[in-house]
């Protein structure tokens, strides 16, 4: 069902963890649907570039590689570049998702935003 | 099951089972020889017709039925569709309600959701936080218009047994038609339509080492039924089709051997069964035990991991990356349809918080099974589970933790640590 | 068809062929090794999956069909069910008449009679003296109320082909959706659903050296129709059931083998039917061939011989008396059916009186057939005529004799000589 | 689906043809139904007895079958006897028939009936 692509960062996820004392945190889903990310992370403020990004997710094995891809993607990126990664860039990288999970498992984009979004707030912009 | 050390451990057997070598064996010559059809009257046909009707002895003989009036389907979905379908029009003009429960199966829940699209009215009966249908519940729900009751003989999910004689006993005082899927049960445990009150009663070949898209249903003589298959005379003109012959004959032979060994593979994996609870319940932390500790099918387990999701054990059992590691293929009653992660609705009718359903990992065996796989399996499980914990946002959040289970006041959730 | 002097030979083959051996390689390791179900996720599983995929593929490209299409069924019988009950269920709404003809195989026409129990109408259009319809016919017969068009591709019993793509030209006209029953067809002769107009066509795997219990139908898309088998997810949620997966990458390699051979087998065993036909009427006095002479499958042949019964010559070449002779195997239209000896509704519908219909022969050759085996079965065809007509009390008794046939007219009997 | 013994008289029926000069001959059945029997007697006067009978059938394996035996039952006994010659009688002398061949395709023993009949009009009796 997952590509190769898929299932390598699903065996083998990039970027797990915690990024200590983050400057944004954004957090998706809900247990009950089974799908939760948290997106950590750490941000150069001269450059507005993500420094160190992390996942924590609880969900599928779509929702786990999403997760990690969106890491790999997001990392080194401007925050106005990283905020443009969408479910679709996503999958694309992944090497596409079965149709089902396009939507449902693949939030972790949704997550990255937030935490920026968080970063900006706690910034004032 | 193999034994060299990369051989996949396969616990997926209440989806399906390994057709038997010695099924597979009876069924060649009906596939390399003799491919005559058992409606004509020459030589080849003849003999494929006694093969058949061997068969249908063997099947009958395993379920303690008359052989007359077993009929050969295409599986447990064809017989449940038919039985609903059938038995409705059979019987809509003596009334248009049936009974059944909240945890059956797709193929008994979806041809009821079609009739109830087309006017009849269906009573699905809770079950309790194992799984359980009330007999008492089951009597207190007919009604005059009543004219079928359907139930499951051992839930495929959490194997739970449904006390069916008593419920058989109900449906024969009251004069309503009963029916018994028991498609996980045949073969596995003792079935026998006497004892089981069964009216009807579905089975399928490939979940006790027959082969696919072969199944039966039981009619008992004077049951009422229209057909699901109209076209030409086979099986009594109750269900056309040309005879799958090759199907049939390993279907027999599997009811044959099931037969023999029954008895003693419910004795060897009933006790594999308490041993993977033990050993789950002492080596994992903040698991859940689902379904009936004893009244359940022996080779079925099912318990469900906090703060992980079921596709991600799933897979990662799989698809191990270690080298020379064995894969491991269970089930999970969390299932990606159509666009969302739905738990299974059987867990959710124990009352069961979806989030914990969706952390449910079944195992289920075949006859054979080996402690030592169970042991590697075991292992296998606890090491995904803490490694998906490590990555898991919400396990052990100290925000809430779910307190033992009870349907009636579902997820004890608190303010933990 | 072995060739050694004793073994049979078959000569049965609309009935049900041989499994190809190539057939049966291609399933056995889905019989001995993977037996995962593709429903599930892990390796067995996926791998599963890719097989029936790829078999979805073989069949679609042998009837010019895009593969999400096609949908696995048990056989053509639970394709014709399925049709029948599931459009009509599912364009009730529209109207309640469906147009079929008299000379439909028993899947189509019990299907049929069923619902005209439930309130539908059905206009059963009639065929000709060569079983053919007339498309000015079925134009004549759509009604606003008419929602269905169901049509056998070719007859089983006498070979004759429809004109379905003027029949389907006039369905699509009107906006009737079309049937095709190809069960005979696809794998003989070259089908192809656009050509024909088909928005649905059934086919059985074991009509065409595929296995028995697996067939499909082609749902050209967007067209409705309610489930047959309603359940779990499989099949896109139209036909729910574990897939045969043993059988259905039989049916994909049947699928494969015929898209390879079938031009050829045309060729050939059309020149073998119009040979036999020859032969027939050079050696065999008061015969008669049923069916249209050119408009017909190239493996079917069939004739009426007055003055004697089918059965009686079915069973007399399937158990000969000489020693070493070979054993043929044929049918006939002449079936006894519960309780009285019924001649085929099929050879009847051409009007062609009960009698000789009763003296029907059907030799339907599969590719491979040799002119020596063929040989071989006209010269004891030719015998045993002769000897159970000198048994017939009535065969030459001088006082009937049927003179051409022609439905219209009917059997022209009069005093003869 | 038949017996040995059916299957027998089937392919070797006995008493085949037609009694020359008949003393008494039954024909029952009809072509549209593919089953046609005819009996022929040859009656021993004295005696009150068949000396030989013979049977002419069209029709299926059972027809034929039955027809042969009924010629076998027959042969030797005094018409009064020989008049009891049930369907059931002859079925069991083949070792049973199939429950739809029971009826259609053993009438026989009623062609052995008239043609009974026949030889009793004919002298008068
Ligand atoms: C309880 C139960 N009923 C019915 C079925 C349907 O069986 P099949 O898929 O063989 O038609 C299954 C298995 O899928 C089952 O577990
Ligand atoms: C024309 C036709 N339609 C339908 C069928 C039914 O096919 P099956 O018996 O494989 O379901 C047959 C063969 O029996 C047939 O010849």
């Amino acid at each position: 069902m997952y590509s190769e692509k898929v299932m390598d960062h699903f065996q083998n996820p990039r970027n797990m963890g915690e990024v200590e004392n983050p400057d944004g945190v954004g957090e998706v889903g809900n247990p009950q649907c089974g799908d939760v990310m948290r997106i950590t992370i750490k941000v150069d403020e001269k450059e507005d570039r993500i420094e160190d990004v992390r996942f924590k997710t609880l969900g599928c094995g779509a929702a786990i590689a999403t997760s990690s891809m969106v890491t790999e993607l997001a990392k080194g990126k401007r925050l106005d570049e990283a905020q443009e990664i969408s479910k679709k860039v996503v999958a694309d990288a992944l090497g596409g998702l079965p149709p089902q999970k396009m939507h449902c498992s693949n939030l972790a984009s949704d997550g990255l935003r937030k935490a920026i979004e968080d970063y900006r707030s706690r910034h004032g912009n | 099951m193999g034994k060299s050390t990369n051989s996949a451990i396969f616990l997926d057997n209440a989806a399906t089972t390994r057709t038997d070598p010695e099924v597979v064996a009876a069924m060649l010559p009906w596939l390399e020889q003799n491919f005559g059809s058992p409606a004509t009257l020459y030589s080849m046909g003849s003999e494929a017709k006694q093969a058949i009707e061997s068969a249908r002895q063997s099947l009958a003989g395993l379920i303690g039925a008359e052989s007359k009036d077993i009929f050969f389907t295409s599986g447990a979905t064809e017989s449940n569709n038919w039985v609903i379908k059938g038995v409705a029009e059979a019987r809509a003009g003596k009334g248009r309600h049936i009974i059944t429960n909240e945890a059956e199966h797709h193929s008994i829940l979806m041809p009821l959701r079609h009739l109830e699209k087309k006017g009849w009215d269906v009573t699905y009966l809770p079950v309790d936080s194992d799984g359980l249908v009330d007999p008492d519940a089951v009597a207190a729900s007919i009604r005059p218009d009543t004219v079928l009751i359907t139930m499951v003989h051992a839930n495929h999910e959490i194997g739970t047994i449904q006390p069916i004689t008593e419920i058989g006993r109900i449906a024969r005082e009251s004069g309503v038609a009963f029916h018994v899927n028991a498609a996980q049960t045949v073969g596995h445990i003792p079935v026998d339509v006497q004892a089981l009150g069964a009216d009807l009663l579905s089975l399928s070949g490939h979940k006790f080492y027959g082969p696919k898209g072969v199944g039966a249903l039981y009619i008992k003589r004077g049951v009422r039924i229209i057909p699901l298959l109209h076209g030409g005379s086979q099986e009594k003109k109750r269900r056309a089709g040309t005879h799958n012959v090759p199907g049939i004959v390993g279907l027999g032979e599997a009811a044959r051997i099931a037969s023999r060994d029954l008895v003693a593979e419910a004795d060897q994996l009933g006790s594999l069964r308490d041993y993977i609870f033990a050993w789950v319940e002492e080596n994992i932390e903040d698991v859940r035990i689902n379904g009936h500790r004893r009244r359940r099918l022996p080779n079925n387990v099912n318990f469900s991991l906090e703060g992980i999701e079921g596709e991600s054990i799933m897979l990662s059992l799989s698809y191990p990356t270690a080298e020379g590691a064995r894969p491991v293929f269970i089930s999970t009653g969390s299932a990606c349809v159509s666009g969302s992660l739905e738990p299974s609705h059987i867990l959710l009718a124990l009352g069961m918080p979806a989030e914990l359903a969706h952390g449910s990992v079944r195992i289920s065996m075949a006859k054979g099974e080996t402690r030592e796989e169970i042991d590697y399996a075991l292992e296998a499980i606890a090491a995904v589970a803490g490694r998906l914990r490590e990555m898991s946002p919400v396990y052990k959040r100290g925000n809430k933790k779910c307190a033992a289970f009870d349907k009636t006041e579902g997820c004890d959730c608190e303010a933990a640590g």
